[in-house]
């Protein structure tokens, strides 16, 4: 136990501080215990029949997407910022002699202890666990999932993978790859706002689903084609007790995709930097 | 009287575990251990919003067939609740993926994860 | 609840995608693995599947659903598929 | 200009073309020449944009609000709960995102030709941090003012460690780690409200915190208001944590500390001013923030005047002055608020200068601690003028635009019945004048003799033909971005009615009106 900094006068301030917050947040949740307020989340639920049964993704990617995408961009940050502090892109003045940064070396994983009947059974792990996370990101509009969670599977995959193979990694994303699909996801993200910015003036609006033209004080109709290509590709039968509805999630799915380029390329490229560290020459000769 | 219910519980459980995250940040001198506490910290507010959104006989925001249409958006669970633990997830994985990263950093420099001598102050 | 309805593009989407982005993460697989492996990776594939049952509100046969209890995950085959194929394409050895 | 707009063009573009610029950046990686081009043509598209674009509202996503009777609207102006992401462009956001996006200009031109290495992912950091600042001051939700406070926090660790120094790094680490503390409180605040109101919409929250009784809830709002202010105090690098704040500050390049300080300057007066607007009806509540404000000012003037590296005083400087803007939103009054939001455009834009021409002296070569250069006002006189100048303004003296504000802010004071903090006010303008006296004299006025320029006069030829024919290594662009920010300022000083016609329109609206973004 490391509790040197306790003992000083620091210390007790410190800890009668902490001792405030913890009374104020338990007070503060007793009181809230049984009284929360509903506010306007009902709402959200209201349309779900008409545009996808997962009312929690229809929440995140369409009636706060755009939330959604600055939260995407965090992750990106995350990744850009982790990536430099190890390396990739630090910047030295011209004029002025800095400090050197300290050079990254790779971590000496130790494959040999690896049972062999283990590793015989991870190749196919990691191929499923694959092809599981993209299974997660295709059906997020009908059931609990989404790109994130997506993300997250394939890059525990490649961690797999990487743990029992070190360098002959199965799953072996190069650097360039990596960052070119997080990019990519991201940007696909941000720009698949663009239609319905360019017909209504609203970003992000979901032109394949189109819940609000008919309402009094939209701006635009949506034109046909943009409901066949947005739209349509994604249209489902939902019988529920009222009716059937053929509802579509309309540019959800393909957020989804994006969100799930841009948390595998975050992720994976934030493990395989902490593993392998970053060196310039690599990436050039790549 | 304050009833012991699920929510009351989970709340409990999550100002613990705020309380441990935040003694963890401070009093601990190892950085690592610091960001173990960060993110004990983040589960603990991840805890109190989904415990948020819960109610007495709420159903899960997904439309299952057969469901309701016109009682499901009152049955269904606050929906803000899980939505923004997805982006408190998010935002831990970064702030600690970029904690890790200057903490490695800072060890291959100086070799201790102390935060006492990584951190001294030592400005010219 | 058997029924069918006329097939709706949100259940082929799905499986079309799914092979779309395993041929992309495929090209990056880096393996020497013998074929027998590749047997027992698409085996374990149609057990999983079937375990993970078919989306809910798939209704037609394409979109892995047979009948209430017996259904496949048909966009975890076919991304598994893609994976192999990607990595049949373009992988490394 | 139709107020009421709910689908504003120019909003999107705002937060689309610095991601879209930023993914570009980053995936040229080292290609120079391409990166500066298209940078610098995407920073003029923004300043551009941000001068022509009208006021109005942008509901992301384009999904109505519901009116208590249950029927969707597209109108601003009916009492509705909105359904999406609200943002909010009027004449303070206009005014801010314009200096901001001037920066970003000079920013991007200083750190492309200044730099060398890898310089994408560094302008590509730079430009996310102007879109979370601008994200920060147009949103009327909390849930994504949390986002985007996260996301500045994290753009702040990557800007300050991208030197790879090790003070840098340990600056950044600190600050992260106490920016991970503060958002996981930002985020129970968050939790609090939403568990209160439901709505995580700003004015939807204010107007049912008014309309309902939550007497019983009380302790939840003080709550939510301890921890606001706690993030509040972490994003300007207020009172008690200033020296995270202005290691920050010192240890990134100075054209970064621009941008950096630009950023918390934005976040100080958007959460300043939600927090007016949410718990202005507490007791207590502009008592803490009044006192945070004081104590800031006090600590960060007086860490200033110890401190022996330009580098370092303007650190310090740069958060004693945060806290004469948090000074005047805290006083709640309107005349207040204005002179706060004023000071605040007014701030930025002398400690640009200021920064700018520490900049310019790290292009002498030996750092720019008094100890090691001195003698640049042979070398460089412009600069030398334009270092005064920036001091000048700082420190409140007509007809410069820190004077200008630093009035409004004192008679608020006087007006409010306080005039302690009036004479605070005066003596952070004194102790700033003082506090910059000290590296001006010596790194500009006096002649240079320390031991390196000796040991060069002694020991190689070349130093001392550089001695005798003065040359300044300081680029023209350099003086051309200090004419135009010098001309800002004497313009301000001159005419404050230009920029007072921006904000004086918010601080009517969040003293009267509330709910109003």
């Amino acid at each position: 136990m490391e509790m040197k900094e306790l003992r000083g006068s620091r210390g007790v301030l410190a800890a009668v501080a902490l001792l405030i917050i913890f009374i104020g947040v338990t007070v503060a949740f007793v009181q809230l215990n049984g009284n929360v307020a509903r506010g306007i989340s009902p709402e959200y639920n209201r349309l779900a029949h008409l545009q996808q049964p997962n009312s929690l993704s229809a929440w995140v990617y369409d009636w706060r997407g755009f939330d959604t995408l600055i939260e995407t961009g965090v992750i990106y940050v995350g990744a850009v910022v982790s990536v430099l502090v190890i390396g990739r892109g630090l910047v030295r003045m011209k004029q002025v002699e800095g400090e050197e940064p300290v050079p990254q070396t790779s971590l000496d994983l130790k494959i040999g202890s690896v049972n062999a009947i283990l590793k015989y059974f991870i190749f196919p792990l990691v191929i499923l666990l694959a092809a599981y996370g993209i299974l997660i990101v295709t059906g997020a509009a009908t059931s609990g999932g989404g790109g994130f969670q997506c993300g997250v599977v394939v890059a525990s995959a490649y961690l797999i993978g990487a743990v029992f193979f070190g360098k002959k990694n199965p799953l072996n994303f190069r650097r360039k790859f990596l960052i070119a699909i997080g990019s990519f996801g991201w940007a696909l993200y941000a720009l698949l706002g663009l239609p319905g910015y360019l017909v209504t003036g609203y970003w992000q609006y979901n032109v394949g689903t189109d819940l609000w033209s008919s309402i009094a004080g939209f701006p635009a109709q949506i034109p046909s084609i943009l409901h066949t290509i947005f739209g349509d590709p994604y249209r489902l039968a939902l019988v529920l007790k009222g009716g059937t509805f053929y509802s579509t999630a309309g540019i959800v799915p393909l957020i989804n995709i994006g969100e799930a380029f841009n948390v595998i390329g975050a992720i994976c490229l934030i493990f395989l930097v902490f593993i392998y560290g970053w060196s310039d020459t690599e990436e050039a000769k790549a | 009287m304050i009833e012991l219910t699920l929510q009351f519980l989970s709340f409990m459980a999550s100002a613990l575990l705020i309380l441990i995250g935040i003694a963890g940040m401070l009093f601990l001198d190892n950085l690592i251990k610091k960001i173990i506490a960060f993110t004990l910290l983040s589960d603990g507010v991840n805890l109190a919003l989904v415990s948020l959104g819960y109610f007495e006989g709420g159903v899960v925001a997904i439309l299952t067939p057969g469901t309701s249409v016109a009682e499901f958006p009152q049955n269904a669970v606050l929906i803000f609740g899980p939505g923004i633990v997805l982006t408190n997830i998010v935002i831990g994985v970064s702030t600690t993926a970029v904690l890790v990263a200057l903490t490695m950093v800072l060890y291959k420099r100086y070799g201790t994860l102390k935060a006492s001598k990584v951190l001294k102050g030592e400005r010219k | 609840m058997v029924m069918l309805f006329p097939m709706m593009g949100g259940e082929i989407t799905p499986i079309v995608v799914g092979f779309a982005i395993g041929f992309l993460f495929g090209t990056q697989v880096y393996s020497n693995v013998s074929r027998r492996t590749v047997v027992m990776i698409i085996c374990l594939c149609i057990v999983g599947a079937s375990l993970f049952q078919a989306p809910v509100f798939t209704w037609s046969l394409i979109g892995g659903y047979i009948t209430d209890g017996l259904s496949f995950a048909a966009p975890f085959i076919s991304a598994t598929i893609g994976i192999l194929l990607g990595w049949a394409v373009r992988g490394g050895k | 200009m139709s107020a009421v707009a709910t689908n504003l063009w120019t909003i999107p573009l705002f937060v689309i073309i610095p991601i879209i610029t930023a993914i570009l950046l980053n995936l040229l990686y080292n290609k120079s020449r391409t990166i500066k081009v298209i940078a610098i043509a995407s920073s003029i598209v923004l300043f551009v944009l941000a001068l022509i674009s009208p006021y109005g509202f942008q509901w992301f996503t384009g999904q109505p609000g519901v009116t208590p009777g249950g029927t969707y609207t597209f109108d601003a102006s009916i009492f509705s709960y909105r359904l999406s992401l609200e943002y909010y462009f009027g004449g303070l956001q206009q005014i801010l995102i314009t200096i901001m996006s001037l920066l970003l200009v000079f920013v991007v031109f200083l750190s492309a030709s200044s730099l060398r290495k890898n310089i994408g992912p560094y302008i590509a950091l730079i430009f996310l941090l102007f879109m979370s600042s601008a994200i920060i001051i147009m949103v009327n939700d909390f849930y994504h003012l949390w986002i985007g406070v996260e996301m500045g926090s994290l753009l702040l660790a990557g800007v300050v460690a991208a030197s790879g120094e090790s003070i840098s790094q340990k600056a950044a680490l600190k600050y992260t780690f106490f920016s991970a503390l503060s958002g996981a409180g930002m985020a129970i605040a968050l939790a609090m409200i939403l568990g209160v109101t439901g709505y995580s919409n700003i004015t939807n929250a204010i107007q049912y915190i008014m309309s309902d009784n939550l007497s019983s809830l009380s302790g939840v709002l003080y709550i939510a208001f301890g921890f606001f202010v706690l993030s509040w105090i972490y994003a300007g690098g207020l009172a008690p944590i200033h020296p995270l704040k202005s290691d920050v500050y010192g240890s990134a390049f100075p054209h970064a500390t621009v941008m950096l300080q630009t950023q918390s300057k934005l976040m100080i007066v958007a959460m300043g001013l939600i927090i007016l607007r949410l718990f202005g009806t507490l007791p207590f509540a502009r008592e803490v923030m009044l006192s945070v404000s004081v104590l800031t000012m006090i600590m960060g003037v007086t860490m200033a005047l110890i401190q022996t590296d330009l580098r370092w005083t303007l650190a310090y400087l740069v958060v004693a002055h945060s806290g004469l803007v948090t000074l005047g939103i805290s006083l709640g009054t309107v005349q207040g608020i204005t002179g706060g939001l004023f000071q605040a455009v007014n701030d930025i834009v002398y400690m640009s200068v200021l920064l700018i021409c520490c900049e310019a002296v790290m292009y002498f070569g030996k750092g720019t601690s008094i100890k090691t250069v001195g003698g640049i006002a042979k070398r460089a006189p412009w600069l030398a003028l334009a270092v005064v100048i920036g001091a000048f303004a700082a420190s409140g003296v007509p007809p410069f635009n820190g004077f200008q504000s630093e009035i409004i802010l004192i008679q608020a004071s006087l007006s409010s019945g306080l005039p302690e903090v009036a004479a605070i006010v005066l003596m952070v303008s004194v102790t700033t004048f003082i506090a910059l006296f000290k590296p001006i004299y010596n790194i500009f006025l006096k002649p240079d003799n320390s031991p390196i320029a000796m040991e060069g006069d002694a020991g190689a030829g070349i130093a001392t033909m550089a001695m005798v024919q003065p040359t300044s290594p300081v680029p023209k662009s350099i003086y051309l971005f200090l004419a135009i920010l010098i001309a800002i300022i004497i313009v301000l000083g001159v005419y404050p009615q230009l920029a007072l016609g921006f904000v004086q329109d918010t601080a009517i609206k969040v003293v009267y009106f509330p709910w109003v973004p």
